[in-house]
């Protein structure tokens, strides 16, 4: 088993000890379970990080292959379908984003209730399919785990999610698993185009973009069941109504983890599997989903504008930034994608910060509505400060994640030669300033100006566990915010193939 | 005669002892005893079951009527399993009141209907073919009616015997029209001899064939008693007629269409399956949407599940014939497993409605997981083995590379979504739903628990253990005089 | 004059057709069997003709109908003895009063 | 002190910003005070000495055959766009005006930290809440605007714009608890934050021509050979103007929001809400004079687009009229000075743009004359309105109250406030010997070279600038009797808010006589400055003309302002209501934005979008509703189902098959 031999496999082992541990306790043994889930994720924490070094060291060492960690295990041998695993910059990047939030989210949950056990069960399950998309190289398993990590989001959200909780979960799942219809045929498609004729065919992504064999006018298909179909994760206009209904009933940690990780399996996919399989219908049809993309940004902005829950307002700010993602990475050139993987890096632990700072304060008020709140500065500033802090990161304040990523996008965006693409960017621009409108109205409305409820003045501020779930993401967005080139460098030559492979098909 | 012909059929004749066992314990035994004999039915069958995995020498026998080779015996070990799981979980049902004093002949029926499963599977004559059809449905007839106390379970039994009689006489009516054409009714011969011309009249004998094997598959718009037998019947009847006959007609369909018409008609049957396909899936998932009562709504989730199951017959490869078994194969183990938890609460209850099963998880969590797992596997959620096999289904149809075929597997993963959204009201009916008279805990018989578990685990790990599948497909490609003629 | 072949085949075709008319018609169900009998002896007679007239060499048609005559003489006996057991419990046997489960 | 430790100048402010806004929160308030304050001077006197090196000391490459250098000290690559190309660095620059803000900041910086301690000490007689986060955010007001000003390339440029408008936000907002204060705060915030977007749109254009941030790539050594990226981009045009000349004018609409040009003004009056030492500090003298020093950074491009420069001009003009009229009728006396520093900074904005007057521009010494008079008043200005400030924050500690209806013959209580309040109004009236005449004779002076009637213009200005700064102060001080409420009497405030003022009104006093062409000049090459006499004496005369006017009508209590008033009711109502400006904005952001375009968007989202998706799933309901018929439950109707489909079956292939 040479499979065990590769360090990446245990991104999926340990989750699945995880929920074998869990699976030994006993109901009612809720610190064995916190204790088995902190053990977990700080284990995926700590393999994360010790995966980032492995990687620098093998760069260091000049290995420039696309991928490294690379192992190919026969699994349906007929099918030529593989356990094929391996990293470039940007999945250890993504990798190491999803250990971060896995780990925060179980402190954030730390007094979920009820059937704590059974909700780590799922929590995990969900991050097993998260680590497995992220680690795998064949279409197959890809396609597998990316289900894997759908699927628990019903119950997630349907047991453990509060108001119109049935609703949106079935919701969510439906319009999810409508995506992966697309995206099923898509990947059957490219399966049976992998190779030139009478080759085998391969579900290995590396060696279908060797081959390069799909033709043209399939690419024409097959590109949009493939963009859309990881787009409706990645919360593309007009496939994003889930996002808010979604994110509104989900339980804290679950929305962490969607908004910190879910979501962008959507573009890690759309680039990793759309465009670099498909450069040619890429190149042809960008401009459709450009557009697309362009107008969530600005359309996700305007409606957090007027939204009065604080989920919505920030399940909404979501799709601006989602949409961010997606329209960088379909600016085709590496300083825009490098920007994208920045994006998804800080959209991922802001939003995480967000909704860990939404839950505790929601766990404190029992409403999420920001005209029943307001002056909570006074009261938890703590929670306070959090929340301002996530405000700015999320509005692009320098030093924290939120700029460097938006700045980055924008330069490489406009790099671009065509004007289309370079007006878009000018459109785009301008969600920095409607991003700043909500931001600061909901901060002015909920922390500033004068208590509103006088319940409200008994609350205390965040305990030690929210202390540390929040700090462990500031300081994250913070690292990203002051450091960015350490990421860029992990990043950027990740692009290499793709960018060339979109350049030989102009 | 040559009696060492016999020889081939080695999983027919343990059938056969194993019915005799069980007829002569039924009959000479002291009735005391016979409380026994649903286990010992059930011990001896799994000895069978062992050892019908022996591998058969492949070959034909009785004036090439009937064949034996590595896919019929795969097919019926594939039967053996499923039928075993059945027998396991009705070992408590069968010793209840009321059903007590017929359990006899519950077990030789069962057994005798699979003999004529077995002779679907292996008959390479319309009339050996005919003869195990009928042996299947006829006996069937009888064990949907056996709720003696239950005037619904008579009422099934009466459409289905009606309903299968003129399905029988249509099919029949197309059987002597291809006879008339070609003057023979070995598969073979017909085959070969009808080469070229496609003469409506032959047209006309395809569609009442289909018609006609469609109507045990329960393929839309010849599925219309499915509904109202699966409610009607005893579970343990329902769950056998949901999968046991439904594979064998699967199998048995796949042979006809491939190598009887596989040569010359090629063309048509597929197009007549992509309609049909089409709207099996669609009304069989449209019916299911609204069901309450568990048996009818699986009833209506089996119909689209046998669309799934023609994708494979579509295909007509081999890769969609191993995807075919193997879809099969999954499917008794997920169908099994949902039936099983809801024989075991009807038992125990007698709820069988959505409604009934509200905070299920909260009473009975185990019992509420395996069903889950078995909404999930039907619905082909990873990474449980449903999502394999409809994979693996769907990969087999798009081998043959017309678009048509695309958009009918683009069609049928839509209406993945709509089957995902009603397997998921069970599970929220049982996880998320609460209610004060929820079904009370309860211990369910160690039979039945063992069953659950069988189920359990092929659901679990069917689908990650890839080597099922590899043998599967290498059996099928191993079968390259089957697929010669496409 | 001398019998053709469509000289049979029209009649069981047209006897085929009454049972078909038949069995959606008639109320009583055992009405309802005596047309699938007219059905079955249809194709009976089908399978018969065309070995005689087509293929006179060997008697496959024969054997099947002596097979189809046995089966169709079980479904009879299987179809009586449900009908009657429906008669007990619901006290009819029309067809329509049946229909307990639906939708 | 060597050049090279200019770091440590920003490093100070920001280790405190840490350690006050984590550590100091929870230490005793009088403690974290004196920590500010000592970390301020500290950093104050770094900031001396490095400007004092810079100017006279003569190290290794300072001055080369007579021309100032620019020298980069730091330079660390923090974030790289590409491998090679666009790369922001981190650095320090200093070139003359940089070294001559460092003194500014720090200077106003230290005296408003030492202020503080008396200002902030105490909240309408109750300890203040916040007192810790107060100076941590002015100790990380302070690194950014330092930083600002020494950032060695135009990205950096943007990123402590951001900076500075963040601290800003969060010591506008800083009585948080207050409404007004928090919607002042997320006013300034957004109206720059919109200044700022323009600024990263031309940060976008130029770099996308330039391929560099770098101010001395760009712009070359003294800004003495603009690159040739540049020179060949102006040749391209888009939309009839060369693309350059699009990047400029979008970098100066975002230095125009931080400097509060004309329209994008309306922040900063609101911007008073904050504690006054902060309005002293940001909203006098730092912050506000951003765009000015953002526009004379870039100086070297901007005389190269002619109509950057004629934009810029026009604006400056109009909104230091505009600032003016408003201010002559300004009841709230912080509101009169926020108007009174619009004014002025228009003046240096002016200046600038005044300066590529004469034809021959690089190194045309007349093309120099307006950048030094800029640069010169920016200094005189942030002494003065700092003064101004500080006093009026003593005044308002004193009675509470910013309405100068509330005050009113105040000079007899605070002697030292009046003077110092004088001798301020005294230097931006422009009255020799005071800072304010230098600077703003040798405005003047270009103006008038760039055209008489711009001449006459601004020197109106002038005049209305003495006329409401002395309104202002009459208003304050004398006018009539000082009622006092109880036995609460106003008077003079203790030593830690005096020493500030007087320390600030003798640099007022001097700060004319600085040499300033020998020292700040746009191409390091010393610049001589005459005093233009006639311009000099009609500016003077001038000024004594509004202040004798001021005199008349507000010295003493009299009814000719009221008069005057109901006589010129609407143009004195709308100069009141400051030409209905914010009305205006609140119509756009309200009415428009979140009515009209927010509301129908979040409408379409859930109605329309999200409709959709829902009626899929009636649709697929309803549909399965409509066949239930199907299963009628008679077995006669299944058989003909079943009969008619295999017909059908039949009939369609064969039609097909057939006839097809």
């Amino acid at each position: 088993m040479e499979i065990f031999s590769n360090m990446l496999i245990y991104f999926v082992i340990i989750p699945v000890l995880t929920l074998a541990g869990l699976a030994l306790t006993k109901n009612k043994g809720i610190d064995a379970i916190r204790a088995v889930a902190v053990t977990g994720a700080t284990a995926l924490v700590a393999l994360a990080i010790y995966l980032v070094v492995v990687f620098l060291h093998a760069r260091a060492a000049g290995d420039t292959s696309d991928m490294i960690l690379q192992t190919s295990v026969t699994w349906y041998e007929p099918l030529n379908i593989k356990l094929a695993l391996g990293v470039d910059g940007v999945s250890v990047v993504m990798i190491l984003l999803s250990a971060f939030i896995v780990f925060a989210g179980v402190f954030a949950s730390w007094k979920m209730d009820p059937l704590p056990k059974q909700f780590f069960l799922w929590f995990f399950l969900l991050s097993t399919g998260v680590f497995g998309f992220f680690i795998s190289v064949d279409l197959f398993t890809m396609f597998m785990f990316y289900e894997v990590a759908l699927i628990p989001m019903y119950l997630l959200i349907g047991v453990w999610g509060s108001g119109n909780k049935t609703y949106s979960a079935m919701k969510l799942t439906l319009m999810l698993m409508g995506g992966s219809a697309f995206l099923m045929l898509g990947l059957i498609g490219i399966y049976f185009h992998s190779a030139p004729e009478g080759q085998p065919l391969t579900m290995n992504i590396l060696e279908i973009a060797k081959n390069d064999a799909i033709p043209h006018q399939w690419q024409y298909y097959l590109f949009p069941l493939t963009f859309v179909g990881f787009g409706v994760l990645g919360a593309m206009f007009p496939f994003h109504t889930w996002s808010p209904d979604g994110h509104a009933s989900a339980p804290t940690a679950v929305s962490m983890l969607h908004a910190g990780v879910l979501m962008k399996l959507g573009g890690y996919g759309c680039f990793r599997i759309a465009i670099f399989l498909m450069p040619f219908a890429a190149q042809q049809l960008g401009w459709i989903f450009l557009t697309l993309t362009g107008i969530s940004i600005v359309y996700g902005a305007f409606s957090a504008c007027v939204q009065t829950d604080l989920k919505y307002i920030n399940a909404y700010s979501s799709v601006s930034h989602c949409g961010m993602v997606l329209f960088a990475i379909l600016m085709f050139n590496k300083t825009a994608m490098t920007g994208a993987v920045l994006q998804m890096l800080s959209h991922g632990l802001m939003t995480a910060l967000f909704f860990a700072l939404i839950g505790m304060i929601y766990g404190r008020t029992h409403t999420r509505d920001i005209r029943e709140m307001g002056g909570l500065m006074h009261i938890m500033p703590y929670l306070g400060v959090g929340y301002v802090i996530a405000g700015f990161a999320s509005l692009g304040l320098p030093g924290l994640s939120g700029f460097v990523a938006e700045m980055t996008i924008f330069v490489g965006s406009f790099e671009h030669q065509d004007m289309f693409r370079r007006v878009l960017t000018i459109a785009a621009t301008t969600s920095i300033v409607i991003t700043a409108v909500y931001i600061l109205r909901v901060v002015g409305k909920l922390l500033y100006g004068a208590v509103q409820d006088e319940h409200h003045r008994t609350l205390t501020d965040a305990d030690a566990t929210e202390r540390i779930s929040t700090a462990t993401l500031i300081l994250a967005v913070a690292i990203i915010g002051c450091f960015p080139n350490f990421f860029i460098d992990i990043i950027r030559d990740s692009f290499t193939p793709v960018v060339k492979a979109l350049t030989s098909v102009m | 005669m040559d009696y060492s012909q016999f020889l081939m059929m080695p999983q027919e004749i343990g059938l056969l002892v194993v019915f005799l066992l069980v007829f002569l314990y039924d009959t000479f035994m002291p009735s005391k005893t016979l409380k026994g004999l649903p286990l010992f039915a059930t011990i001896v069958f799994g000895i069978f079951t062992i050892f019908s995995f022996f591998p058969v020498q492949d070959g034909m026998a009785f004036g090439d009527m009937f064949e034996s080779n590595k896919a019929t015996w795969a097919m019926k070990n594939i039967l053996n399993i499923g039928m075993f799981i059945v027998l396991l979980q009705s070992i408590k049902w069968a010793n209840s009141d009321f059903v007590a004093i017929r359990r006899g002949e519950f077990y030789e029926l069962m057994l005798l209907t699979l003999f004529g499963m077995y002779l679907m599977i292996s008959g390479r004559h319309f009339l050996v073919f005919v003869i195990g059809l009928e042996t299947a449905s006829l006996p069937l007839a009888t064990l949907v009616a056996f709720e003696k106390k239950y005037y619904e379970s008579h009422e099934a039994a009466a459409k289905y015997v009606l309903t299968a009689v003129f399905s029988s006489a249509i099919m029949l009516l197309g059987l002597s029209f291809v006879y008339g054409i070609t003057g023979t009714l070995y598969f073979s011969e017909i085959a070969s001899s009808v080469q070229g011309d496609n003469s409506l009249l032959l047209i006309v004998a395809l569609a009442f064939l289909i018609s006609g094997v469609g109507y045990k598959l329960s393929l839309v718009p010849f599925h219309l008693w499915t509904a109202d037998v699966y409610q009607g019947a005893p579970t343990m009847v329902t769950s056998y007629l949901s999968v046991i006959s439904k594979g064998s007609a699967a199998f048995a369909f796949f042979v006809i269409m491939v190598q009887v018409f596989g040569a010359a008609y090629a063309q048509i049957w597929e197009w007549m399956l992509y309609a049909i396909i089409v709207i099996t899936i669609t009304v069989g998932n449209l019916f299911a949407i609204r069901q309450r009562n568990l048996k009818r709504f699986l009833a209506f989730s089996s119909i689209s599940q046998a669309g799934y199951i023609m994708l494979g017959v579509v295909a007509a490869n081999a890769v969609g014939m191993a995807s075919m078994m193997y879809y099969i194969l999954v499917y008794i183990f997920s169908n099994l497993a949902a039936f099983g938890v809801i024989a075991v609460i009807e038992r125990k209850t007698g709820k069988v409605t959505t409604d009934d099963y509200n905070g299920l998880f909260k009473t009975n969590p185990w019992l509420a997981f395996v069903m889950m797992l078995a909404m999930f596997s039907l619905g082909g959620i990873p990474p449980f083995a449903g999502f394999f096999s409809k994979f693996f289904i769907f990969l087999g149809a798009a081998q043959t590379h017309n678009v048509a075929i695309y958009v009918l597997v683009f069609i049928a993963l839509v209406n993945t979504i709509v089957s995902l959204y009603y397997y998921l009201l069970v599970v929220k009916a049982m996880f998320i739903r609460q209610d004060e008279c929820a079904i009370p805990a309860f211990k369910s018989h160690w039979t039945e628990k063992a069953g659950l578990i069988i189920c359990t685990l092929g659901i679990i790990l069917i689908g990650l253990v890839s080597c099922i599948y590899t043998s599967l497909s290498d059996i099928t490609t191993s079968l390259t005089s089957m697929f010669s003629m496409i | 004059m001398d019998l053709t072949l469509l000289m049979y085949i029209v009649p069981s075709l047209i006897m085929f057709g009454c049972g078909v008319y038949g069995f959606i018609t008639r109320k009583n169900m055992i009405a309802m069997l005596i047309s699938l009998e007219l059905m079955l002896n249809s194709v009976d007679i089908n399978f018969v003709v065309f070995n005689r007239y087509l293929f006179p060499a060997q008697h496959e048609g024969m054997f099947f109908t002596l097979f189809a005559i046995a089966i169709a003489a079980a479904e009879t006996a299987v179809a009586i003895a449900i009908i009657i057991n429906v008669y007990r419990l619901a006290k009819n046997v029309d067809i329509n009063q049946i229909t307990k489960m639906k939708f | 002190m060597p050049l090279s430790s200019t770091i440590y100048v920003l490093a100070i402010p920001f280790f405190m910003f840490l350690f006050l806004g984590l550590v100091g929160v929870k230490m005793p308030r009088k403690i974290t005070g004196v920590i500010g304050v000592l970390g301020m001077a500290v950093t104050t006197v770094w900031a001396y000495a490095i400007a004092f090196t810079y100017f006279f000391g003569n190290g290794e490459g300072q001055m080369l055959d007579g021309v100032r250098q620019q020298i980069v000290t730091t330079d660390w690559t923090w974030l790289s766009f590409y491998a090679d190309k666009l790369v922001v660095r981190l650095g320090v620059l200093l070139d003359p005006i940089s070294a001559m803000m460092l003194i500014v900041i720090s200077t106003v910086s230290f005296m408003v930290h030492l202020y503080s301690l008396g200002y902030m000490s105490d909240h309408d007689g109750n300890p203040e809440k916040g007192f810790q986060r107060y100076y941590a955010d002015l100790a990380l007001f302070t690194f950014s605007m330092l930083g600002l000003v020494v950032s060695t390339n135009i990205f950096q440029m943007f990123i402590f714009f951001e900076m500075v408008g963040v601290s800003s936000y969060l010591l506008i907002g800083f009585y948080y608890g207050q409404q007004p204060a928090n919607h002042a705060s997320k006013k300034a915030f957004i109206v720059t934050r919109l200044a700022d977007l323009f600024f990263l749109i031309g940060i976008l254009i130029l770099s996308f021509y330039t391929e560099t941030f770098d101010f001395k790539e760009i712009m070359g050594a003294n800004g003495h050979d603009v690159c040739n990226a540049f020179t060949s981009a102006q040749g391209l045009t888009f939309m009839g103007c060369s693309v350059t000349g699009w990047a400029l004018t979008f970098i100066f609409i975002g230095g125009a929001g931080k400097s509060a040009m004309y329209p994008l003004h309306i922040w900063l009056p609101d911007a008073m809400e904050g504690p006054t030492p902060v309005s002293a500090l940001i909203h006098a003298a730092t912050m506000v004079v951003a765009g000015v020093f953002l526009v004379a950074r870039m100086f070297p491009l901007y005389v190269l687009e002619q109509g950057a420069m004629d934009i810029i001009c026009v604006v400056g003009a109009f909104t230091a009229f505009y600032a003016a009229a408003v201010a002559c009728t300004q009841s709230d006396i912080k509101r009169a000075l926020a108007f009174s520093t619009i004014s002025q900074i228009a003046f240096m904005m002016t200046s600038l743009a005044v300066s590529s007057a004469k034809g021959e521009l690089i190194g045309g010494h007349e093309a120099g004359l307006g950048y030094m008079a800029s640069m010169f008043h920016l200094f005189t200005h942030a002494m003065f309105k700092a003064l101004l400030f500080l006093c009026a924050g003593a005044i308002i500690h004193a009675v509470h109250s910013n309405e100068n209806s509330k005050m009113h013959g105040l000079h007899k209580y605070m002697p030292i406030t009046s003077i110092a309040f004088l001798i301020g109004c005294l230097a931006i009236a422009g009255i020799p010997p005071f800072a304010g005449f230098f600077s703003k004779d040798e405005i003047l002076v270009a103006c008038y070279e760039k055209g008489i009637g711009w001449g006459l213009w601004m020197s109106m200005v002038a005049g209305m600038t003495a006329f409401y700064m002395f309104r202002i102060y009459y208003l304050i001080f004398f006018w009539k009797k000082h009622e006092v409420h109880g036995e609460h009497k106003p008077k003079d405030q203790p030593w830690t808010m005096t020493v500030p003022l007087i320390v600030l009104a003798l640099i007022s006093c001097v700060a004319g006589f600085v040499p300033f062409g020998k020292l700040v000049t746009w191409d390091g090459v010393q610049l001589e400055t005459h005093l233009n006499l006639p311009v000099a004496c009609a500016s003077v005369g001038i000024a004594l003309i509004g202040i004798g006017l001021a005199t008349v009508m507000y010295w003493k209590e009299n009814p000719l302002p009221d008069k005057l008033a109901t006589m010129f009711k609407g143009l004195w109502t709308a100069s009141y209501k400051r030409f209905y400006m914010d009305e205006l904005y609140q119509f756009i952001t309200h009415k428009i934005i979140f009515q009209g375009i927010s509301k129908p968007i979040a409408w379409f989202d859930r109605t329309i979008i999200d409709g959709f998706f829902n009626l899929l799933g009636n649709v697929t309901n309803s549909a399965s509703f409509g066949i239930r018929k199907m299963q009628s439950g008679n077995v006669q109707g299944y058989v003909s189902y079943y009969i008619i489909g295999a017909v059908l079956l039949a009939a369609i292939t064969g039609i097909v098959i057939l006839f097809v």
